[in-house]
């Protein structure tokens, strides 16, 4: 069997169940492959561990993908699980906030790490200045978690639909004591969850086959995970050596994930990525560049045509 | 390949010269003292560039020291703020306060045997606690600003200096004790004449492990959470988007300022305990 | 055994203030939630509801207690959730880089001592080299190592080592060099070789050193094994359950595994001290 | 103060006195039935071979040793009232100066623990470094001294108090014959003119001889009192009183004890 | 001051030897200009206030410290290299014993060093145990000794090996009369035996007339050698030559040698 390396984004969790599915229903075992699936963490950049000939393909965000093209390494889009994007702001309603104009002199959460870019482009959008003061916001580079708004430290703080939202209402605080802004519906989502390889590999047609073959297995193992997230959330589990998840809370991850994947076959639809890359480009500014230009060839279809055939 | 050359050059070039000149008459003089480790940091530079040139490591892995260089030069008013948030605000004063509060907890628990065989053993299996541990738990007690810095500073040089003051107070020999018992010296006596002058040498150990201490736990605390700025942000938001010449540039920076911190309090040190048979050369 | 009633006594100070703390501390959540439930609470009610949170800011003792409980006695020790069976994967790249740190810093003060311009070259760097946030660099370190083909215990053991190695350098610099004049006079005397004058007098009057440093070589050693496992992706060991325990919220969790790192570390220094016992007994330097 | 010779209470009294020490291989009888009474005033000489506990009872007056056995009263109290008095100036075998401080700084210490005035601590130092022929060195440390000139230090800051009992163990071993004779004059002016009580352990008989009132001849094995001889030398002594009769009859009854003591153990 | 009809080269030869200490407040003039023959299997010893160089004149012998003018040459060569060949045994002024060694490990260890054979460093061991008294106590650790056994000891250890030039500084300066006579007895008898070229420091005159061929008299500031007396005495020392009067006569000279560099700084 060919053996391929998939770096994730983030550690062990539903967010991935697709993969795991595939792996542990042989999926991939069925299209002759041999996956080693690497977590990742706080401190892991996937872009890194690719560059470093570490991983074979890996789980990323766009724009950071985008930025690491600029940086000079050239990261190709091959598949795109993930419809939507889960990335919430979401506040306390007793602070005061109702709306986006309600920000000015509130202190925000924000994961950075290569994760701020859709922030700083809807504050740029707003025309909401992120340096403090009365009339800006202050930014707080946010933990792993969410315990600065249950602490009262920020106002409103990043989650992801499938993960940390879940957790603030676990703490005890009601879906009604609480205002969330969608990035995708406040017109600056990003694409999320995507898979990326390096681009001089894909002239190889063996990694080529490779990878069609495991988009293929990854995406029945996605479907598979839609189907039946209860099963889905319990291989998650099996797979998590720290032992320290909960199946209640995969679970809930599963099922909140589902609706993300639930639109994409897989193939990244354009008008998606033109809006990811919009976005961005509407957001530069000197302290955040992600993108300064368009970039040229980040995505391709090729393997994903192959794939769904 | 020219550059790998250029490397072990450099490497057998810098070492000849300074096993020249640490043998030379002129070995002992300040210039040579800071001459040899200078000429050392220079061939390790030259290494790292040969190699990093040399066998092609992309710059998102790691960045060659010119390429460093550059990004310091285009950065300062950056890395001024952050230096000034996590150096000054969270280590130095986490570094105050700890080692102040340590070298007086080590004073009180002094005159109580109970209270030191209770402390000390309790005192060691908290230095043992991991301050990645910690951090996280500091950060969502005390806030996203500096205090969480210097708490987490605090915790991490307490127990070092405590352990070795208390070392040191008992570190008097039998004879200046009993010199001090013929006098019927009282204990604030005793303590101010002999055990805490007999002590320096022991503080002065705890006080330079706790300037290390103080900086990375300063930076390491700013990964659980932080305002924008600060070495720590800096570092963990730049490797997310593979700046890894920001990066490198704030431990440059991290590395000067440990040193210097660390060379101050060598200094003081040389300049209290002047008669320790360690600062004396005899020889 | 004669700190055995001291040490008691702080516990239960400890514990007292603790719980104290614990109350203090939690009892913002409780009021924040009777607030927005618009409802009023007794001062019983908040002590109450502060003993047993889900997720506490200060979890009681005996939510820590129960946790560690659970984690170790619990499961089989083989289960991933048994704290037995983190600690072991801690324990054992502690122990490589113990060993590996250790030895690089005794060779490394050996040199340091014998050969001037190691002496005047090195030390600035090794002191510089610890003012390195290892956090910042360590998921670099396990890249690299990784494009290089080196994985598994391994890279966790060099962060290990590398955090290990300076208290041992800086000790054992100091302990080789503690032999007084007069100590290194009569060995002159004798026209002594150097690994003589190594051997017979700076290596046993080093030994007092040697064990100090070696204690906290190996509290620094646990501590960089964790940081190591941070980056590699949280799959497994003490650093993973508390990466876990932080990402989601479970204070309890975070607890359990900060006061099992310790005991891992205690049972560390105290095996070190045992060996540092006999060792200066059988040298008649134990009065 | 009482100024009657006989009828006072002794400044020092041991009787049955025993200190063992307890060490890994088995207990060292350092001290065993010491019986021994000293007067207000006396100069009390302690010789014999080494480890003959010479050393030990010096300590145990000071109260830096506790015996394990009899009893020992200093000025009718026990050794640890005395001290809590400031009873003592002692100087260590070993010089024993403090490497923070300079000469001037060692000898200073014990003026500044029992709260002398400011001027009059610099006096007192000024006068005894003179005494002790190291005028000069008061600034210099501990260290870029000789041996000899340590001792010396050691001998000064023990004189610059007014320490009622003033126990030496041998204070002039590491200083050459005509800084002795010196120093033994200057200490015999000394006593002369405070009556302190003093007691001196040393390893040289014509010093002993020369020095005392009463000698004590110590054996070892366990440590013991052999002999106490009571000088019939009178107060005033010159340098070549040594050359009388007397003092060499005492002499020869001293060189009898020390070797009945060595004999002993053979 | 070659009046000897030797034709031997000087074991050690010293010709306007000067040796200063650079120190935080100026330099010290520890030696000046000092001139000395020592021929082979002389005894010589060194007397001279303390601070008078006596120490730093044997370090410098056993190139312990070096000489900042003239020259010193030992068999013919530097210090140095006859340092390599192993030529000195040398105690020092105070005990030094290793503490992690028993008493019988620190004889043992320039036995190791010169690489004896295990039986014969045993045998040697216990051999010096017994000239110094110390018999049975090879197994103690040195703080469990008095000062005087400790000092007993480091002397067994200088004696252990065959050093070809004995360097003693002040060795028998913590021992009572009866053992130094004893010692010094040893030490004749050993030096007759083996015709080993000694340096002795002390204080005692006595002992300096009666051990010595030669008495080098130093004075200090700056450390230099005021006179070198060769002595008549025969090298058959009884005891009682004490009272012959040549010994008096040249312990006289001694003494006014001393003298006069007392006053040389007052
Ligand atoms: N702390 C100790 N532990 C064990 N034994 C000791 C201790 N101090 C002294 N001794 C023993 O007690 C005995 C008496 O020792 P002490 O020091 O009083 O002798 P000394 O008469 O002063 O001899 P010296 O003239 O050599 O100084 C010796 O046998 C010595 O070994
Ligand atoms: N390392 C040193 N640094 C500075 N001065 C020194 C040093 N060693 C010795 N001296 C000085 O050199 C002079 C001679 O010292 P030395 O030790 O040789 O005297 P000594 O004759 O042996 O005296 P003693 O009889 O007291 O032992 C003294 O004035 C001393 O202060
Ligand atoms: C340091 C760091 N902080 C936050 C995120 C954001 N993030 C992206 S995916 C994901 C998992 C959600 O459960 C989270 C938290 C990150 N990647 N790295
Ligand atoms: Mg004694
Ligand atoms: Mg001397």
């Amino acid at each position: 069997a060919d053996s391929v390396t998939l770096q994730l984004k983030w550690v062990t969790q539903a967010q991935f169940a697709g993969y795991y599915v595939a792996l542990d229903k042989g999926f991939y075992k069925d299209e002759g492959l041999d996956v080693t699936i690497k977590p990742g963490g706080p401190d892991i950049a996937p872009e890194q561990v690719i560059a470093g000939g570490g991983a074979d393909v890996i789980v990323d965000w766009m724009a950071a993908a985008l930025a690491a093209r600029e940086k000079g390494l050239p990261l190709v889009n091959i598949a795109q699980p993930f419809k939507h994007g889960g990335l919430e702001l979401t506040c306390l309603k007793e602070t005061g906030i109702n709306s986006p104009k309600d920000f000015p002199g509130h202190t925000l959460g924000v994961w950075f790490y290569g994760n701020e870019y859709p922030f700083y482009a809807w504050m740029a959008k707003l025309g909401i200045p992120t340096e403090g003061g009365p009339d800006g916001v202050t930014v707080l580079k946010q933990g792993f978690n969410v315990d600065p708004l249950l602490q009262k430290q920020a106002d409103c703080i990043s989650v992801m639909t499938y993960n940390e939202y879940g957790q603030v209402l676990d703490a005890g605080i009601t879906p009604d004591q609480l205002v969330t802004f969608n990035y995708l519906k406040e017109g600056v989502g990003m694409l999320e969850d995507g898979l990326y390889v390096m681009q001089d590999k894909l002239k190889d047609p063996k990694f080529k086959d490779e990878m069609v073959r495991f988009v293929r297995a990854s995406m029945k193992g996605w479907k598979y995970a839609e189907a039946h997230p209860d099963e889905a959330a319990q291989i998650v589990i099996d797979n998590d050596a720290s032992g320290a998840q909960t199946l209640d809370h995969q679970k809930y991850m599963m099922k909140e994930v589902a609706k993300l994947t639930a639109g994409s076959n897989g193939a990244l639809d354009p008008a998606d990525y033109e809006e990811t890359v919009n976005t961005l480009l509407s957001a530069v500014s000197k302290e955040n560049p992600a993108i300064t230009k368009k970039p040229e060839g980040a995505w391709t279809h090729e393997i994903t045509d192959l794939a769904l055939k | 390949m020219i550059w790998l050359l250029v490397a072990l050059v450099a490497w057998l070039g810098g070492w000849a010269l300074n096993v020249r000149l640490s043998h030379s008459p002129a070995a002992n003089t300040r210039a040579v003292g800071l001459l040899v480790p200078t000429i050392f940091g220079l061939t390790l530079l030259l290494v790292w560039q040969g190699l990093v040139r040399g066998l092609n490591v992309p710059m998102v892995i790691l960045p060659a020291p010119t390429d460093i260089a550059v990004k310091i030069g285009a950065s300062l008013p950056t890395l001024w703020t952050d230096f000034l948030q996590t150096f000054v605000k969270g280590a130095l004063s986490g570094y105050v306060i700890g080692c102040g509060a340590a070298f007086v907890t080590a004073v009180l628990i002094d005159r109580s045997p109970f209270l030191q065989r209770g402390l000390l053993p309790i005192g060691n299996f908290v230095a043992a606690l991991p301050i990645v541990g910690i951090a996280p738990i500091l950060v969502m007690w005390f806030g996203f600003d500096w205090q969480s810095k210097a708490a987490v500073v605090v915790a991490m040089v307490f127990f070092p200096v405590l352990v070795n003051t208390v070392e040191g107070l008992n570190a008097t020999d039998k004879m200046q004790r009993d010199l001090m018992a013929t006098y019927s010296a009282s204990y604030g006596q005793t303590l101010a004449k002999l055990r805490l002058p007999a002590a320096m040498p022991f503080v002065f150990n705890g006080l330079k492990i706790a300037t290390t201490l103080a900086l990375i736990g300063a930076i390491v605390a700013e990964f659980f959470g932080s305002p924008i700025k600060g070495m720590g942000f800096r570092i963990s938001t730049e490797v997310g988007r593979l700046s890894l010449d920001m990066v490198w540039a704030e431990i440059t920076v991290a590395a000067l300022a440990g040193s210097a911190f660390y060379g101050i309090v060598a200094m003081i040190e040389k300049a209290v305990t002047f008669w320790h048979p360690s600062q004396r050369s005899r020889a | 055994m004669k700190s055995v009633a001291p040490v008691l006594t702080i516990v239960a100070a400890i514990i007292a203030l603790w719980y104290a703390g614990a109350v203090w501390m939690n009892s913002q959540w409780v009021l924040d939630q009777a607030a927005r439930a618009k409802k009023e609470v007794t001062f019983t009610q908040v002590v109450g509801e502060t003993m047993n949170q889900k997720r506490p800011v200060l979890p009681t003792p005996h939510q820590v207690a129960e946790g560690l409980w659970q984690g170790v006695f619990g499961q089989k020790i083989t289960s991933k959730r048994s704290l037995v069976y983190h600690a072991w994967v801690t324990l054992s790249a502690t122990l490589l880089g113990f060993v590996i740190g250790t030895g690089a810093g005794v060779l490394l003060a050996v040199g340091i001592v014998h050969n001037r311009a190691m002496d005047m070259s090195v030390m600035p760097w090794a002191i510089a080299s610890q003012t390195i946030p290892i956090l910042a660099i360590a998921p670099m370190i396990i890249v690299v190592l990784a494009s290089i083909g080196i994985t598994g215990i391994l890279p966790k053991a060099f962060i290990s080592a590398y955090l290990s190695f300076f208290p041992v350098v800086v000790g054992m610099v100091k302990g080789l060099r503690s032999p007084d004049g007069m100590q290194l006079d009569l060995l002159k005397t004798y026209s002594a070789s150097p690994s003589q004058t190594f051997w017979k007098l700076r290596w046993p009057s080093s030994m007092p050193y040697f064990f100090t440093s070696l204690k906290i070589g190996a509290a620094a050693a646990l501590v960089g094994a964790i940081v190591g496992e941070l980056p590699t992706g949280a799959v497994a060991g003490l650093g993973a359950r508390l990466l876990s325990g932080s990402y989601y919220g479970q204070t309890v969790l975070i607890w359990s595994a900060l006061i099992m790192a310790a005991v891992v570390a205690a049972v560390m220094v105290g095996a070190i001290g045992a060996v540092q016992k006999v060792t200066l007994k059988r040298m008649g330097m134990a009065r | 103060m009482k100024d009657t010779v006989n009828t006072a209470p002794p400044v020092i009294a041991a009787q049955g006195l025993g200190l063992t020490f307890q060490t890994s291989d088995g207990p060292v009888h350092a001290l065993k039935d010491v019986n021994l009474e000293i007067e207000k005033g006396d100069f009390v000489s302690f010789i014999g071979p080494s480890g003959c506990g010479k050393t030990t009872f010096l300590r145990a007056i000071a109260a830096l040793e506790h015996p394990t056995e009899g009893t020992l009263q200093v000025n009718g109290m026990t050794p640890d009232a005395a001290r809590q008095a400031r009873a003592y100036g002692y100087v260590f075998q070993a010089a024993g100066l403090y490497p923070w401080r300079t000469i001037a700084g060692n000898i200073k210490l014990p003026l500044e623990i029992m709260g002398f005035a400011r001027a009059e601590q610099n006096e007192r130092v000024e006068r005894v470094l003179e005494l002790v022929d190291l005028a000069g060195f008061g600034k210099k440390f501990p260290w870029q001294l000789s041996g000899g000139m340590q001792q010396r230090a050691s001998i000064a800051r023990a004189l610059a108090f007014d320490a009622e009992i003033l126990l030496m163990d041998e204070p002039f071993g590491a200083l050459d014959e005509i800084v002795r004779d010196r120093l033994n004059e200057e200490l015999l002016k000394l006593w002369g003119r405070t009556g302190k009580t003093i007691g001196f352990v040393t390893h040289s008989i014509p010093e002993a001889v020369y020095l005392s009132t009463k000698i004590v001849v110590m054996s070892p094995r366990p440590g013991r009192i052999t002999d106490v001889i009571e000088s019939p030398l009178p107060k005033e002594r010159p340098l070549d009183i040594r050359d009388s009769r007397e003092f060499i009859e005492v002499a020869h009854r001293v060189r009898e004890g020390l070797r009945a003591g060595h004999s002993y153990d053979e």
